[in-house]
């Protein structure tokens, strides 16, 4: 074999030589396909393995962690949530409806095939800066595209975030996320076991579309990758309406001992794995597979990334029932091999063997490879920055409109506007708040879901942003009364063979593994996606948190913003942020630079925990949590409908109104219960400061006895609520 | 009262509709697409979602489906049929309702509360609300831009067909409050005989508090009553 | 067997938001642009050899299926 | 003046949904029919006398806009 065609599709030299060894023998052509994807940073995880594996993944509510198709948590009365996050940032770079729209199809099916019920989508955003026409393209085709696919398929789309920065010009990252529902005893998995269990393929049809898409997620965005084109696929959320429906009712009616979807890699990826979590082995004809187009090869059936397709084992003697389930629902099933003893992987074509290759020698012997690491050059330098020194540089009313008007702060409305966030009638808090609330039904209880990162703070200081990004989920989760429980992760980095890269990643996850820890909020699974680069640059790197939560009672739950008058404002944890990394910084001092705030990891959780209880007795109206922006910010948001007169007390009005630091909460009461609450801190040692009331349809700030703003509500709001809108809706 | 939903393949609304019922208090049964008969019920619903993936033309293809031919009968009869969404796309694609519903005007997919005035009381459906009243209904559609030929218009508007309209909170009926362009700001329509509803905003998603309102229900409740005073007549 | 490329077009009288917007986006881009409209385009192979026969049914599909008459207006060509 | 009539389809090896969904559709009510795909038809009118030029236009304004490569194939005719 001519070293070109390993070479063309992905494998080293040395990866070659591996194999052979492992084959015992030269293999041929579609081996060594067979073996490119497998082996591929998407489907193998070889650079990220030994960094992964730090992650804490245990505890008394996690069913299942990572290995399987999405992770399951439980909530009590015998139910379980099913939850995953993936990326699909390279395929939307190129396509961006199909793009984004094919990565909420594929996470829908890792929790479907897990036997949930998909009750709601997350979708987690990064794109450059919206004044750049391609960009503008990106997100408007992205937000379609989601939009696109989840109202569709009839699951709502209740919550994400969205960021814009210069990195991610020309790499946007589309980061979704699933969420299901299921009982207990119908837990399924991605296995195949049982010698002579029949192995089917069910739904679409194969074509030849997305033929390398696993490699093609594991290279740089480059004039050579724009050939590979080809990759991206059209998603068919009818298909996979009818798809899901089929599979849950085959789930329930305990017919498979396995399922797995095909997603990247296709009929490869989900037979070895199926057959290595099972220790057995497949033998497939491909030559029964259907297909929809002619004259596909044996390597084409086995690398296409064809949607909306599904690989299952039933049990013994139930194909019929397979069959006659997916025929009603108007979608073909076909048997395409078996279940073997062997540990092998054989591939025929009319009954002839055109491909052997050991199970474990594709799943469990892919190269792991321990990166170079080294601290960049300007992590010391910006985090020598000082900041001390600067002045406001413009009235207090002007930096706040200015920060409003920014599209990662104003309000994302233009964006979930254009999904559906009620189908399913279980949405109690809608988007915009700072967490979906769905409730369970048949229950009290409620799950409360989120996804955040701010990759400015990672880029600053991996270790503490990226502990950051899981604080922030916890934070969103418990202002709208619900306790964190677990994390899903999408790691999109740049190239890791670059030393400085693989320092961000190693030291990010540390400092999520960390968060998880203090915060008990194991991770149960996750994507790593790499190579997140365009020519000379790398985006930030972004660990995407995403959290689920449970609310014990639905009653209970909390929103963003204020809903009366004569509320009482209070602050949880400290009055000053600091400037490092901070909004106002970068758009004020064109700077992004500063250490970031000591991490107190412990302290975050008092306060969330105190959060809770107050909750817990009723005694809140509204919490929500200080990001970007800072207090003023905040304080905007949360009394968008009635206003509100605030006084603080600080020798830094500054750092006091526009400064970040993650663990400070503003919550709000009824007169009634201020006192309770005040006597409640005392006795927790929590440190909480009146700040205000609602009201007045201004916002009001004093700063030691002197007014700085006084910003009517008709001002502000509109600033807030239609930046993005009509940045979309102009020509350039 | 005996009540069907139609389940067609890609209806994504067909739940929701059935649990809003059983909070009005009735347990209607799923009808699936391939049947042929509606005999025995008392309102046929076709709710809301992407019946054939709404390709080619949003409930163009549904329209085919075996169920509807018995559908159309039953609404010649007087039978008492209700098109939500999706369901009133069909209910124009196969000539039960006049005009059509072409894509929104601003282009967009639109999941918003939307304000409401009921033009008409004296209907099956909306018995419970009083006339002109600003209701908060849910609309969820990308082709939900209601469009009708000016004859078309005039003949609505001598049969008092218009139930609907798009309205401001203060109950204007402007491009303000019209989220989607259509035509006179309709919202949703009956046939001259009264009835067969099709409308685009989601009664089915408020009927309880802790989901976002409850403005809906007064329907459920409206065609609930009506049955009975029917029957109860006709005892 | 025979191919008939169809076009379905919105009707003159009703307005064709997307059209408007690709012509604004390109009146944006500078180039000379008076105006777009945006339709459909379907191919349909037919296993029916007669031309006539062909015909007749393609002008079937088209108002029943195809378009919406009260909307659309529809035609096509028989090729092969 | 010219105008162009722009057909944008998916390329032949990209699953077409619509396309899926109308065959079956119509061989459920039993037309002869083989197969269908769904695209795009446009009409542009170019403020552009010299066909040459309005030529190369309409290639830069289908690759740029009115089609996306990746997935898609256009062609057009200058008419009138
Ligand atoms: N891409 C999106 N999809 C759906 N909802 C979104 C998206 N982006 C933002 N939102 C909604 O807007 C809310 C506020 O977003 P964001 O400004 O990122 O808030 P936070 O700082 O609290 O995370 C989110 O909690 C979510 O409900
Ligand atoms: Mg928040």
């Amino acid at each position: 074999m001519e070293p070109k065609v390993w070479r063309e599709m992905g494998l080293t030299d040395e990866e070659y030589a591996k194999v052979k060894e492992l084959m015992g023998r030269e293999p041929n052509f579609l081996e060594i396909g067979v073996f490119s994807v497998m082996w591929s940073e998407h489907c193998s995880y070889k650079t990220s393995k030994p960094i992964l594996k730090n992650f804490p993944t245990k505890g008394p509510q996690v069913l299942q962690g990572p290995g399987e198709n999405a992770g399951i948590v439980d909530i009590g009365d015998n139910l379980a949530v099913v939850f995953k996050m993936e990326s699909h940032n390279h395929p939307s770079a190129i396509e961006p409806y199909q793009g984004a729209a094919t990565g909420v199809g594929g996470i829908l099916r890792d929790v479907f095939t897990m036997g949930a019920r998909p009750v709601a989508v997350l979708d987690a955003l990064r794109f450059g800066p919206l004044d750049e026409g391609n960009n503008k393209y990106l997100f408007s085709g992205v937000v379609g595209g989601i939009g696109g696919y989840g109202n569709s398929i009839g699951i709502p789309t209740v919550g994400g975030d969205v960021y814009f920065h210069s990195s991610y010009s020309g790499n946007p990252l589309v980061n979704a996320m699933a969420v299901g529902l299921l009982e207990h005893r119908h837990i399924a998995k991605g296995v195949a076991s049982g010698v002579g269990n029949p192995v089917m393929v069910v739904g679409a049809r194969t074509g030849r579309d997305g033929i390398h898409g696993a490699t093609f997620a594991s290279v740089e965005l480059s004039e050579e990758s724009e050939s590979k084109r080809s990759a991206v696929q059209v998603g068919d959320p009818f298909m996979e309406k009818l798809l899901m429906e089929a599979c849950l009712e085959l789930i329930q009616a305990d017919a498979l001992v396995g399922i797995q979807d095909m997603g990247a890699a296709g009929l490869t990826s989900s037979s070895s794995e199926m057959a290595g979590r099972g220790n057995s082995g497949i033998e497939m004809d491909l030559s029964l597979v259907p297909r929809r187009e002619t004259g596909m090869t044996p390597y084409e059936i086995m690398l296409s990334e064809s949607q909306e397709r599904m690989l299952v084992v039933p049990k013994a003697g139930r194909e019929k029932e397979v069959e006659e389930v997916l025929n009603r629902w108007g979608l073909e099933a076909t048997v395409v091999g078996r279940v073997t003893g062997d540990g092998m992987l054989r591939l025929l074509e009319d009954g002839k063997m055109v491909a052997e290759i050991p199970v474990k020698a594709l799943t469990e012997e892919a190269p792991v490879y321990h990166r170079p690491s080294r601290e960049p050059q300007y992590y010391q330098e910006l985090k020598g920055i000082s900041m001390e020194g600067f002045k406001m540089k413009d009235s207090v009313e002007n930096v706040l409109l200015a920060l409003l008007a920014n599209p990662t702060i104003a309000s994302k409305e233009w964006v979930y506007r254009q999904y559906d966030h009620q189908v399913g009638t279980n949405t109690a808090v809608v988007p915009g708040g700072d967490a979906g609330v769905l409730r369970v039904r048949g229950t009290k209880k409620g799950i409360a879901m989120t996804t955040d990162c701010n990759s400015r703070y990672v880029y600053l200081d991996p270790y503490i942003g990226g502990a950051l990004a899981v604080v922030e989920a916890a934070q969103n989760i418990a202002c709208v009364g619900a306790k964190p429980l677990a994390i899903t992760d999408c790691l999109n980095f740049g190239n890791p063979e670059k030393p400085e890269i693989f320092w961000q990643f190693e030291q990010a996850c540390a400092g999520v593994a960390e968060a998880c820890r203090v915060l008990e909020t194991p991770v149960t699974g996750g994507n790593v996606s790499l190579y997140n680069e365009t020519p000379g640059m790398a985006v930030y790197p972004t660990p995407m948190i995403g959290m689920i939560g449970l609310l014990e009672d639905l009653d209970l739950v909390l929103c963003n913003h204020i809903k009366t008058e004569g509320e009482q404002i209070y602050l949880l944890g400290e009055l000053e942020g600091e400037l490092a990394g901070s909004e106002y910084l970068a758009m004020f001092e064109n700077l992004e630079a500063g250490a970031l705030p000591e991490l107190n990891l412990k302290n975050i959780k008092e306060i969330l925990t105190f959060l809770l209880k107050l909750n817990g007795k009723g005694l809140l109206t509204a919490a929500h949590d200080i990001s970007e922006g800072g207090l003023a910010v905040a304080l905007a948001e949360m009394t968008v409908q009635y206003g509100a007169s605030v006084n603080l007390e600080t020798a830094d009005k500054l750092k006091a109104l526009f400064g970040e630091r993650l663990g400070r909460i503003l919550i709000s009461t009824t007169k009634g219960n201020a006192a309770k609450i005040e006597s409640l801190a005392h006795q927790a040692g929590v440190s909480l400061r009146h700040l205000g009331e609602s009201g007045g349809k201004t916002l009001t700030i004093m700063v030691n006895g002197s007014k700085c703003l006084d910003v009517s509500l008709d001002k502000y709001r509109p600033v807030f609520e239609r930046t993005i809108r009509n940045i979309m809706n102009s020509d350039n | 009262m005996k009540i069907g939903i139609v389940r067609f393949p890609g209806s994504n609304c067909e739940v929701d509709c059935l649990e809003a019922w059983r909070v009005a208090g009735e347990d209607p049964v799923m009808i699936w697409h391939q049947e042929t008969s509606v005999k025995g019920y008392d309102l046929i619903v076709l709710p809301g979602g992407f019946s054939y993936g709404d390709y080619l033309r949003t409930g163009a293809i549904a329209r085919f489906s075996p169920i509807m031919d018995d559908v159309i009968r039953f609404a010649k009869s007087g039978g008492l049929v209700w098109g939500i969404c999706n369901g009133f796309q069909i209910l124009t694609e196969c000539g039960l309702l006049p005009g059509a519903l072409l894509r929104n005007a601003g282009l967009h997919f639109i999941c918003s509360p939307q304000y409401l005035r009921v033009e008409r009381t004296d209907l099956a459906f909306t018995g419970e609300y009083r006339q002109g009243q600003i209701i908060q209904i849910p609309v969820n559609h990308g082709e939900g831009n209601y469009t009708v030929d000016d004859e078309g218009l005039a003949r609505l508007k001598a049969n008092n067909q218009i139930v609907f309209r798009y309205v401001t909170l203060e109950g204007e009926v402007t491009d303000q409050g019209n989220p989607n362009g259509s035509r006179e700001n309709i919202a949703g329509i009956v046939n001259k005989e009264g009835n067969v509803l099709g409308m685009m905003p989601h009664p089915e998603r408020v009927v309880e508090e802790s989901i976002g309102g409850v403005d809906g229900k007064g329907m459920f409740i409206s065609i609930l009553k009506h049955w009975e005073r029917r029957t109860q007549h006709g005892a | 067997m025979l191919k008939a490329n169809v076009t379905v077009v919105l009707k003159k009288s009703i307005l064709d938001p997307q059209g408007s917007a690709v012509e604004k986006a390109l009146k944006s881009m500078k180039y000379p642009v008076e105006s777009v409209r945006i339709g459909k385009f379907m191919e349909v192979t037919l296993a029916e050899a007669d031309r006539g026969k062909a015909e007749e049914i393609m002008h079937e599909i088209c108002r029943k299926l195809l378009s919406n008459p009260v909307i659309e207006d529809y035609s096509f060509e028989l090729e092969g």
